[in-house]
């Protein structure tokens, strides 16, 4: 079980929820539970979302493995200068 | 547009081209000469990238016609080293990292050498000054200062 | 276009009268490769007067200096003598640009691009600076005071070029001062700027002043009622601000992405009062 | 890639500072540019521009151009497909205009002629029938709701009802209950900020060299941040396939994120299809800014609650930020960052990404990030002085650290704000005296930082020496801080070896440099690849002692059995052992591919000193300091590089430079002359003070250095600026006739 965190304009697209429980064990499955659970996240998920896990941002890489007890946030995908 | 044949000396050689008569200098050495070392930044003569000496003046050669080089020497970055001996400017900037993208360093060098021929121990302020109509956008400048400044006591001392 | 490089300058009023379509001379180049560069101008005609005889000497005449057209800044910088007489005039010249620019740039052709903001302009002004001019009928004189005739323009006619300036003789403790403001320290063209020249009799009272401000109007304006309130004084500060306040008045700026009307204003004041002060400062020490 | 735990290591050459491996080439001007390639045959390229901000394009003649001597390819919209993707329809839209141009400058034709004087000369002979459309360019303007709309359909899902079409996208972060934080404070202060659009201003103008033969073949030279993404983007746009379009990168005058798209390279391409010839495009500088991307202009408002003590209660950030007249994803990062140097109860950002008939924006080193923390450092400032409180302290006080709950989100892993905050107070720079008219300013910065996707490939060279091939332009010195880390690594001296970039067609994808993400990414794949080469070599060692390959290590440069128990042999340097290679097994290589992640935050801290003349507003910058945590230099001068010239472009930003546009929509000052970069005589030196806090995602602990300097001195300055006149300043830049008129209003 990990808790995911969303940002605030996300909250909205997710019953209003701001930590959403989810069973996944990399961020692939993350995702996928996100967007099979609230559709209205999709839009969102498929314009790119990075994962900060236990601090730490991943901004692709699916196959990430979430231990138990980590922090789990989802952030924007982003790009540098 | 008729193009007018020219005589010219470029870093100590003789050379002769044709060009069109509204044709700057820096297009005249870069497309008609291959010194390609010249670069422009902005073609206006604000960024000091085509810097050469003409006649043993400083110039932006943006701001040249190449007709007017007829008869006239030019000095580009190319001739600053002595074949593979750089010229001590072109090894203080090296050691000192005073080049990033390294693409105002040609006009750079061009202009402090005219500046170090004129003075040979100038102070920082005046250092500043000499190469305020350079712009550098990787540097901050600093490290291109004390690398003058440490190419100068260099040669002040040989 | 043709580029043509006459030997005298009768020639090259010939060559500028009777060119049917544009003509444009080139001194240093600076403005006019810049204009052709952004398709400004597209001339059908270049006369470069840089081997006209004399054109790029400076010369001692009747205590004075007469200024070719061709004398770059950076030459004019290394002239101990004008340097001496005339330090306002030349650090107006050298701020027109950077050190590649001084090595090209002319007070010829600055004065003659007309444009309000002309650096060496107002110095030439303070300096009551007399324009020496060939033309298809033959030479004249002009005071540069006369030259400009509004952004861009100037008062000479089809086929005429102005072949020197001359800066006349200096009595004993007389001294000019220019200034500018620029956003930068470097590379900039005038927000507004001052020029004073004045003169110091004996006791150090301001016997005789020039008070001319750039950049504030469509032309270079001499403010004499900012030389009255200098002279007979010791530019005390009720005196400074009597001129600042001249100086201000006579001020007709525009708004625009260099500058406010309210900006130049204010700040063409304080250049005039720091320019006096200058002067003074630079007049003392001759006297 | 965790940082290595015996990382106690001494480094042997990670640390120093050898000259740069392309220093000569470049100071000898023998280095090629973008505008440096030539090709037989080759056409000059040039591209009609929009003389208007906004308007139909009701039909283009081209008819004249075409039929004039030496013009061998005319090309417009018509000439280019429409793609499917909607990024990738926005970047070709932007190269040239469809249907209508969206601000002043935008490209909507090209000419291909045998000189660049008749292609522009062929340019005026296209005829254009505009329909002019009305306009906005400030950002406040566009998001009304009856503002002009620059492009219809463009809103997401998330922007909220009452607001123009022109506003694109809308993000919110924090945590944290805001109102009961409020309500702790002491003194809460709100204030509105501007910030002007900015350009990157990197002195060497886009160029490119394009061939594109009639069996589908390309060539591209270009001067970008990214050969592969412009290959993905030019082969999208194109259609055609990746293999068959190889760019290679030029050497790269300057890019500050700005070279990280396309403008001019699929027009030559196409008007290279469309002649048959090989086709060189150059901008001038006023295409560059024109027509590339400046950065995002703002609007901003700012809340924050503090205690007497300094202690923040609650803070709150709304940006709205233009991005030009295409959707851009700036302001998430704004927002994401306004607040990420301090550690709060309850804190909220909004972000509103707006269109604007400008340019599109382009990444601008630390994009977004600017501008936000320049607006909350204001305020913090002023509530310091508003309190009587020290700010270092305060910001010390406030100071986010390891486990603190970020403004974004994450908590954060090791970071090195704190040591670098006091660093800057026990620096003599924060305790010495001012005089009248002068002031101090303080700012922190912070920037994510980024990986990526990277590859490198390193050759064991029969002499002895290390080939390295790796796919990321080298803008500031990265090939001697790789071949200083294949070094450190193999164990030889940093001469023996050459890194070199590759094109698209010799080494898999890598991102485009951005992100301050190369020193670190590629860094990172070439101790991997130095690693499995060493692992190679170990391996050819022991077949030829005769014992197993787990038995040898490598040290100082050489196999050596691993203990006693392995055997008694002399050590093999990588030069024996490379000698021999085609004896022992073939050609020796490493190679590394990754998506690189844990690139780690940075944050940096700036001291500036200036003086303000009181009777003509003119800010002269007199002493500044940068405090910044490297995790691991690797080659200093360059990391104090990356310093000195993030805080001159953030000086320029705060005090000179800016777009100006006129009431007509047009760019007023599209040249080196009105937009004031800073010039040497306006600046002191910029001392640097490097901090290394290991970086816990990488072997070295090595962190990206590039963005962060940016971003302190808007505030820094402002901050320095108000306190100098007794005035708070609310707008950037602060040029001197803001500064002079808030002196006069002051009295």
């Amino acid at each position: 079980m990990v808790r995911v965190k969303i940002w605030g304009s996300l909250r909205p697209l997710a019953d209003g929820q701001s930590e959403i429980e989810l069973e996944a064990r990399t961020f692939k499955e993350v995702l996928d539970q996100l967007g099979a659970r609230y559709p209205a996240l999709r839009p969102q998920i498929k314009r790119g979302v990075s994962m900060a896990l236990n601090g730490r941002i991943y901004r692709e890489a699916w196959f990430t493995k979430i231990p138990p007890e980590s922090e789990v946030v989802l952030m924007p995908y982003m790009a540098g200068g | 547009m008729k193009t007018i044949q020219i005589s010219t000396t470029v870093n100590g050689d003789a050379l002769e081209t044709l060009c069109a008569p509204d044709e700057t200098l820096l297009d005249v050495l870069r497309n008609r000469l291959g010194l390609t070392g010249v670069k422009e930044g902005c073609g206006t003569g604000d960024c000091g990238a085509c810097s050469v000496t003409l006649d043993g003046r400083l110039v932006c050669s943006c701001l040249v016609l190449g007709v007017e080089a007829d008869g006239a020497h030019i000095g580009t970055v190319e001739g600053l080293a002595d074949h593979d001996h750089l010229h001590p400017l072109q090894r203080h900037f090296i050691d000192g990292a005073a080049l990033q993208c390294g693409i105002c360093t040609p006009g750079i060098l061009v202009a402090a050498k005219a500046l170090l021929d004129r003075n040979p121990d100038p102070s920082e302020s005046e250092i500043r000054y000499w190469l305020a109509g350079n712009l550098c956008r990787c540097t901050g400048y600093d490290k291109i200062i004390k690398a003058v400044q440490s190419a100068a006591a260099e040669m002040r001392s040989a | 276009m043709r580029y043509e490089r006459p030997q005298t300058a009768t020639q090259a009023a010939q060559l500028l009268a009777n060119e049917p379509g544009l003509a444009r001379i080139l001194a240093g180049g600076t403005d006019v490769l810049v204009q052709m560069k952004a398709g400004m101008v597209t001339p059908d005609l270049v006369v470069d007067i840089k081997k006209i005889a004399q054109i790029g000497n400076i010369q001692s005449e009747e205590g004075g200096y007469r200024i070719g057209a061709a004398v770059s800044g950076a030459q004019l910088g290394e002239h101990a003598g004008v340097c001496a007489q005339w330090p306002g005039v030349v650090e107006a010249a050298q701020l027109i640009g950077s050190t590649q620019v001084q090595g090209r740039a002319t007070m010829v052709g600055n004065l003659c691009n007309g444009s309000p903001a002309a650096d060496s302009v107002p110095a030439l002004v303070a300096a009551n600076a007399v324009a020496r001019i060939t033309g298809p009928n033959g030479t004249r004189d002009c005071p540069v005071a006369d030259i400009p005739a509004g952004p861009g323009r100037t008062t000479l006619t089809k086929g005429e070029l102005i072949t020197s300036v001359f800066l006349p003789a200096r009595p004993q403790g007389a001294a000019d001062a220019y200034l500018r403001f620029t956003p930068r320290t470097e590379m900039d063209i005038a927000v507004a700027s001052a020029a004073v020249s004045l003169t110091l009799d004996a006791q150090g009272r301001c016997c005789e002043a020039r008070v001319v401000l750039g950049a504030v109007a469509p032309r270079v304006v001499l403010v004499a009622e900012a030389a009255a309130a200098l002279i007979g004084t010791h530019l005390e500060p009720p005196a400074l601000d009597a001129m600042v306040a001249a100086c201000r008045a006579a001020c007709a700026p525009i708004d625009d992405k260099r500058g406010t009307v309210a900006f130049r204003t204010q700040v063409a004041g304080v250049l005039a009062k720091r320019a006096a002060v200058i002067a003074q400062t630079r007049a003392g020490a001759k006297s | 890639m965790a940082f290595d735990q015996n990382s106690k290591r001494i480094f042997k050459v990670v640390g120093s500072r050898p000259p740069r491996p392309d220093g000569v080439e470049k100071v000898t001007g023998r280095a090629l540019y973008g505008a440096d390639m030539t090709a037989p045959g080759m056409l000059s390229g040039a591209i009609l521009r929009s003389p208007h901000a906004h308007a139909r394009i009701v039909s283009i003649d081209t008819s004249a151009a075409e039929a004039l001597q030496g013009v061998k390819a005319v090309v417009t919209s018509a000439d280019f497909g429409v793609p499917d993707d909607e990024f990738l329809r926005d970047v070709q839209d932007n190269c040239m205009a469809r249907g209508k141009v969206l601000y002043h400058g935008h490209a909507l034709g090209a000419v291909a002629a045998t000189s660049a004087a008749v292609a522009k000369q062929a340019l005026a002979l296209i005829v254009v029938d505009y329909e002019i459309l009305p306009h906005v360019t400030d950002v406040d303007a566009a998001m009304r709701p009856d503002a002009p709309v620059v492009q219809e359909g463009r809103s997401l899902e998330n922007v909220g009802p009452g607001l123009s079409q022109n506003v694109t996208s809308y993000c919110e972060f924090g945590h944290g209950d805001l109102d009961a934080g409020f309500d702790q404070a002491d003194l809460i202060i709100s204030r509105s900020f501007k910030t002007a659009a900015t350009h990157q201003g990197y002195i060497e103008p886009h160029a490119c060299l394009a061939s594109l033969s009639a069996d589908g073949r390309g060539d591209l030279w270009c001067c970008t941040q990214g050969q592969f993404f412009v290959r993905t983007l030019c082969a999208g746009i194109l259609g055609i396939e990746a293999s068959q379009l190889r760019v290679t990168a030029s050497e790269i005058g300057g890019g500050f994120g700005g070279k990280t798209t396309v403008f001019i390279e699929p027009v030559a391409l196409t008007l290279a299809r469309k002649s048959g010839r090989p086709v060189k495009i150059v901008m001038s500088r006023e295409e560059v800014f024109k027509a590339t991307g400046p950065t995002v202009s703002s609007s901003m408002d700012i809340k924050i609650g503090m205690t007497r003590e300094g202690r923040i209660t609650a803070a709150q950030a709304q940006l709205r930020y233009q991005g030009g007249a295409f959707p851009c994803g700036t302001v998430e990062m704004g927002a994401q960052a306004a607040f990420a140097a301090y550690d709060l109860a309850a804190v909220q950002t909004q972000g509103w990404n707006v269109l604007t008939n400008r340019p599109k924006e382009a990444a601008y080193r630390a994009p977004g990030a600017p501008m936000a923390i320049y607006a909350v450092e204001s305020v913090v400032d002023e509530l310091c002085q508003q309190l009587a409180l020290d700010p270092l302290a305060v910001r010390l006080m406030n100071a986010a650290q390891k486990g603190t709950l970020s403004s974004y989100g994450p908590t954060f892993d090791d970071i090195g704000l704190r040591a670098t905050l006091e660093a800057a107070q026990a620096h003599p720079h924060y305790s010495a005296p001012l005089r009248p008219n002068q002031g101090r300013g303080l700012s922190c910065g912070f920037w994510f930082n980024f990986g990526g996707n990277t590859c490198v490939s390193l050759n064991i060279n029969t002499d002895g020496t290390v080939g390295i091939t790796e796919g990321n332009p080298d803008i500031g010195g990265s090939r001697a801080s790789i071949s200083l880390m294949a070094a450190e690594e193999l164990g030889i001296p940093y001469d023996k070896v050459r890194t070199i970039v590759a094109d698209t067609s010799s080494l898999g994808y890598n991102d485009v440099t951005d992100g301050s993400r190369v020193t670190f990414s590629v860094g990172l794949a070439t101790i991997e690849a130095a690693r499995s080469a060493i692992k190679v070599m170990c391996g050819r060692a022991a077949r030829i002692w005769g014992i197993e390959e787990d038995a040898v290590i490598w040290e100082d440069g050489c196999a050596k059995p691993a203990g006693p128990n392995a055997g008694a042999f002399p050590p093999m340097s990588l030069a024996e052992i490379a000698a021999v290679s085609a004896n022992t097994g073939g050609p020796i290589a490493g190679h590394f591919e990754v998506n690189a992640d844990g690139a780690g935050v940075s944050f940096g801290v700036h001291l500036a000193d200036v003086e303000v003349d009181p009777e003509t507003g003119a800010t002269k910058v007199l002493r500044y300091t940068v405090f910044q945590d490297a995790g691991k230099a690797v080659h200093p001068d360059y990391v104090e590089g990356q310093m000195q010239g993030g805080a001159v472009q953030g000086i320029g930003w705060a005090l000179n430079e800016e777009y100006i546009y006129g009431a007509d929509g047009r760019l007023q000052n599209a040249g080196f002359l009105d937009y004031r970069t800073p010039v040497a005589s306006d600046l002191p030196n910029i001392d640097t003070v490097i901090l290394e806090i290991p970086n816990p995602g990488h072997p070295y602990g090595v962190r990206g250095v590039g963005e962060t300097p940016i971003v302190p001195p808007l505030a820094a300055l402002s901050n320095a600026v108000s306190r100098a006149i007794g005035v708070r300043l609310n707008e950037l830049p602060m040029s001197p006739p803001k500064v002079l008129g808030a002196i006069m209003q002051r009295g």
